[in-house]
């Protein structure tokens, strides 16, 4: 490997990231913009593909019903006209109407059903008796967990005890997902650290670091002079 | 209000969310069609939605540009490269070298680093939060660490029992405590999905 | 020709929706009378408000990613959380407009523009100043995950604002934006119903929503007494299931398996 | 100390922790788990011309956990007297991987066609799944590179699930779709290379005798890497992982005792 643009890109752009965790400077804001930029780019030049392929195709092909869709899209527009905004509303109805749709059946069926199914399939009395116990942890904990969400306050009274055990089951929970957190975040970090070391970015690493360093000090000298 | 501002829309979110919701119920040919059909539409309007984005970061930065404004040079760099690259990709294609250039340099890198900032921010926030302040707090922290320990590769060597805690943890407290958020929240998504489509639901048009 | 299939998972849904329109007549006829218990969350968001009056300071509200480029809004999951999290965007700018506070929303579904232009226009007429709308409160950034994280934090740090929302389907962008936000000083409200993103929050929030409580919010803040019937509904559906769980798996242990019984 | 201090000196120690051990290795030590060892084991006990299915599928934004892993799975297969065969049934992502893969390993002598085959990308997840066990020659026609399937001398045996002696699947998610509609209708043995993230569903799995050994993320293949004795970043980035864990631990300790300290110095409250 030697020092191609690709790698000089990529390296500059992954440093001028990192220095945001210093402070807020222009090097960042210059890469924020562009990045933004080009992923409003690219969405637009993938949409219109998926356009020609979900729309224009099948409308060219005779299925005429697609022109809805169409109008439905054009319609969103409106958006930016003070007069007719509500004609907005229109295609957000469609994607909302259909949203509705998917959270009814999706949520029933594979959350509501499906999740209490699998706790209700642990038996309390288990072969040993650490599972035993982990199954009647899980069951208490899933009804406990449950219970510190329901809303009305004379039945929220009744099961106080119940819903601080399922408060504290919540907490685990999300505690113990917090840590295993921890492994995947610092894989991630390990691979771009792993592209600046171990490729030929490594020989313009420090000029890079050093210019930048500059440039954000200078950036927070200006800002102070200007307040 | 008049009727077409919002009782219209209204009209549609409930034919719509009937007709999907029941097509997951019913085996019926001509149900199952129209619910793709309705499915590929959503899809249209949103991608129709992504020009209605750029447009409004076009007007945006343009006006920041003409008004020299802040650091209008930054608004510079953003519609030139927004131009550029629609300017490659419409021209080009999606498989052209120039556009996959920018994908696999720009876009690709950028995307990494910025998801790798989380490993910074993750121990920011453990240092500040994983405190022994309430129970509450003592329980999450007691969790953390335990799956910490099982997953950090050193403590192995100080103790075996580790991973049996760490998985533990895991597969008996975790199960119970995702489980009940899970359900919980289903059964108020559904319950949020049939007040939008009654039009009763305060965030969609139903603030009246 | 038609035929019914997934008869329990049908009666779950039919059974919600009879109970929510069954409550909230009940309530309505005044036969059904619903109080329900304080969500500190969402008390907070007054004190947060308060506070961004006082020091002059902007709020910001987002409500996250998922399925950004997938039309999020028209996903069972992300959507619900979109159309829960206008549900407190509504309070907020009636507090905004009552207050005269500046709001900034970021956002990364192109589609939600026009819901954020109704939701926002309707909380500045509710509170008194309708005036105050402009576009440049609602800045779309871009619909990639990333790109938006990257705008969303960066506009964060520049605005410095008293107040954070973070309420909705959000992803990993959740304890980048927390944490940008706790280093400039804002008072932070989150709220998901996504169980891998719900940890991060809740470390690095002030106040969170956990799950349903963020679908509960609109009606809540709406303190509509009324659609408040409708949290009835949903408490009764979640007590069933906890007394079917018990049951079926007491059941079990005695050796009769209810779930198979049923064909599950 | 104030947040801001204290938040650098984070950030520069995870600099540090990530970066100086992937210029100078620390070799610190590296227990291998029971559920990678029985992978492992899994493998190397198989008879001769066994045949083992590797399903690659996942997206750039997984390669850091699971590139290594494909790597080191497919290195100790082809040092193996077994059939492969490679597909990708969820990510069409797999594809681009598979190929890389293909490319560095060192294949023993094993020539394509007779000792192993690529069947490309199928796109419908759950369909393309059941599809895959039910009938292999249906779903795919051709192999990757246009072959028709019946043209290829070792797929003449190997056509439903219940040829296939072991099943390993780098997915990301689904993995329970994969137990119900691959492993559990044939009863075969299965090994899970996934991401961390994935793993306490896995586990579950893995308690209930469904699937054979799991490679659990970076940390899996780090000692995949050990077992067949060949470092890559799965190793190199061990190290690191090792330290930031230990620095994590280190400064929640540091936080508490500062929050007492605190609490005492304002009077108990």
């Amino acid at each position: 490997m030697s020092l191609t643009p690709d790698i000089v890109i990529a390296g500059l752009l992954t440093v001028g990231i990192f220095t945001f965790l210093w402070r807020d400077n222009r090097v960042f804001r210059a890469i924020e913009h562009l990045y933004i930029g080009v992923t409003a780019a690219q969405a637009l030049v993938i949409g219109v593909g998926n356009v020609n392929r979900l729309a224009v195709n099948p409308i060219l092909t005779g299925n005429i019903i697609y022109i809805i869709s169409f109008i439905a899209g054009a319609m969103i527009y409106f958006n930016f006209s003070k007069r007719y905004s509500y004609l907005a509303r229109y295609p957000v109805a469609l994607l909302v109407g259909v949203m509705a749709g998917l959270t009814i059946r999706g949520q029933t069926a594979g959350i509501i059903y499906g999740q209490s199914a699998a706790t209700a399939q642990l038996t309390l009395i288990a072969k040993d008796l650490l599972t035993s116990a982990n199954n009647i942890i899980t069951v208490t904990g899933v009804i406990a967990a449950l219970s510190y969400f329901i809303f009305a306050r004379k039945a929220a009274g009744h099961v106080k005890y119940l819903s601080a055990y399922g408060k504290y089951v919540i907490m685990s929970a999300l505690g113990s997902a917090f840590g295993a957190a921890v492994l995947v975040r610092n894989a991630l970090l390990g691979g771009r650290m792993l592209f600046l070391l171990q490729t030929d970015f490594i020989y313009l690493l420090p000029i890079i670091m050093v210019l930048f360093a500059i440039w954000v000090l200078y950036d927070k000298r200006r800002a102070q002079k200007q307040q | 209000m008049v009727w077409y501002r919002r009782e219209l829309p209204l009209t549609i979110t409930f034919v719509l969310g009937i007709l999907i919701s029941s097509d997951y119920f019913l085996v019926f040919a001509p149900l199952q069609k129209t619910a793709v059909t309705f499915n590929d539409f959503a899809t249209i309007v949103a991608t129709f939605a992504l020009g209605l984005g750029a447009a409004s970061l076009t007007l945006m930065h343009s006006k920041k540009i003409i008004d020299r404004s802040g650091e209008w040079y930054h608004s510079v760099l953003l519609v030139a490269s927004l131009l550029s690259v629609v300017a490659v990709g419409l021209i080009f294609g999606v498989p052209s070298d120039a556009f996959q250039f920018q994908f696999k340099n720009i876009y690709s890198p950028l995307e990494a680093t910025v998801f790798s900032l989380l490993a910074f921010y993750l121990l920011t926030t453990a240092y500040r939060a994983l405190r022994i302040r309430t129970v509450e707090t003592t329980v999450f922290l007691v969790s953390a660490l335990a799956v910490v320990m099982m997953n950090a590769p050193v403590t192995e060597f100080l103790w075996g029992g580790f991973t049996n805690i760490g998985s533990w943890v895991l597969n008996v407290p975790n199960t119970a405590g995702q489980r009940g958020i899970l359900i919980g929240a289903a059964i108020g998504a559904v319950a949020l999905a049939i007040r939008t489509i009654l039009g009763r639901e305060t965030g969609y048009l139903g603030g009246k | 020709m038609a035929m019914i299939k997934e008869v329990g998972v049908l009666a779950i849904a039919a059974f919600i929706a009879i109970a929510v329109i069954v409550s909230i007549y009940l309530v309505k006829r005044g036969t059904l009378k619903m109080e329900i218990r304080r969500i500190a969350a969402l008390d907070a968001i007054d004190m947060a408000i308060g506070r961004a009056t006082e020091m002059g300071r902007p709020v910001h509200f987002t409500h996250g990613t998922a399925g950004g480029l997938y039309a999020g809004l028209a996903q069972g999951e992300a959507g619900a959380q979109i159309v829960a999290a206008m549900g407190v965007l509504s309070y907020v700018s009636e507090l905004c407009a009552k207050f005269n506070v500046q709001l900034i929303c970021t956002i990364c579904h192109a589609e939600t523009m026009p819901l954020y232009t109704d939701t926002i226009q309707l909380g500045f007429l509710k509170g008194g100043r309708p005036q105050l709308w402009n576009s440049d409160i609602v800045r779309f950034i871009s619909p990639y995950q990333f790109a938006f994280t990257a705008g969303a934090m960066a506009t964060i740090s520049r605005e410095k604002p008293a107040a954070n929302f973070l309420v909705g389907p959000l992803y990993a962008e959740s304890l980048l934006l927390a944490e940008v936000g706790y280093n400039v000083g804002a008072i932070q409200i989150s709220g998901s119903a996504y169980t891998h993103q719900l940890p991060f929050l809740v470390a690095a929030c002030d106040y969170t929503l956990i799950g349903e409580e963020l679908y509960a919010a609109g009606v809540y803040l709406s303190k509509n007494p009324v659609l408040l019937g409708s949290i009835g509904a949903q408490d009764l559906t979640k007590i069933l299931v906890m007394i079917f769980i018990g049951a079926a798996s007491v059941l079990l242990t005695m050796g009769v398996n209810v779930i198979k019984i049923m064909g599950g | 100390m104030k947040t801001t201090t204290i938040n650098y000196l984070i950030y520069v120690l995870i600099f540090l922790a990530v970066s100086v051990p992937i210029l100078v290795p620390l070799g610190l030590p590296l227990v291998v788990s029971k559920p990678t060892r029985d992978v492992y084991e899994a493998i190397q006990s198989l008879p001769a011309n066994s045949v083992v299915v590797l399903d690659v599928t996942y997206d750039p934004i997984n390669e850091v956990e699971q590139w290594p892993m494909t790597l080191a799975l497919m290195e100790h297969l082809f040092t193996r007297p077994v059939k492969i065969v490679l597909v990708s049934l969820v990510h069409v992502g797999g594809v681009v991987y598979t190929l890389r893969a293909l490319n560095i390993v060192d294949k023993h002598g094993k020539v394509y066609g007779q000792d192993y085959v690529y069947l490309g990308y199928f796109a419908g997840v759950e369909a393309a799944m059941s599809a895959f066990v039910s009938d292999m020659h249906t779903l795919a026609k051709t192999d990757f590179y246009g072959t028709p399937i019946d043209q290829i001398p070792m797929m003449k045996n190997i056509r439903t699930g219940k040829d296939i002696n072991l099943f390993i699947t780098l997915t990301t998610a689904y993995t329970s779709s994969y137990i119900g509609l691959i492993q559990a209708p044939f009863k075969m043995p299965m090994a899970i290379a996934t991401v961390s993230v994935s793993i306490p569903e896995v586990r579950a799995y893995y308690n209930a005798g469904q699937v054979v050994g799991f490679l659990n993320g970076i940390r899996g293949a780090a000692e995949y890497e050990k077992l067949i004795n060949r470092p890559y970043w799965g190793l190199g980035l061990m190290d690191a992982i090792s330290v930031t864990h230990v620095i994590l631990i280190g400064f929640v300790v540091l936080g508490n005792i500062q929050y007492f300290y605190n609490r005492r110095k304002s009077g108990g409250k």
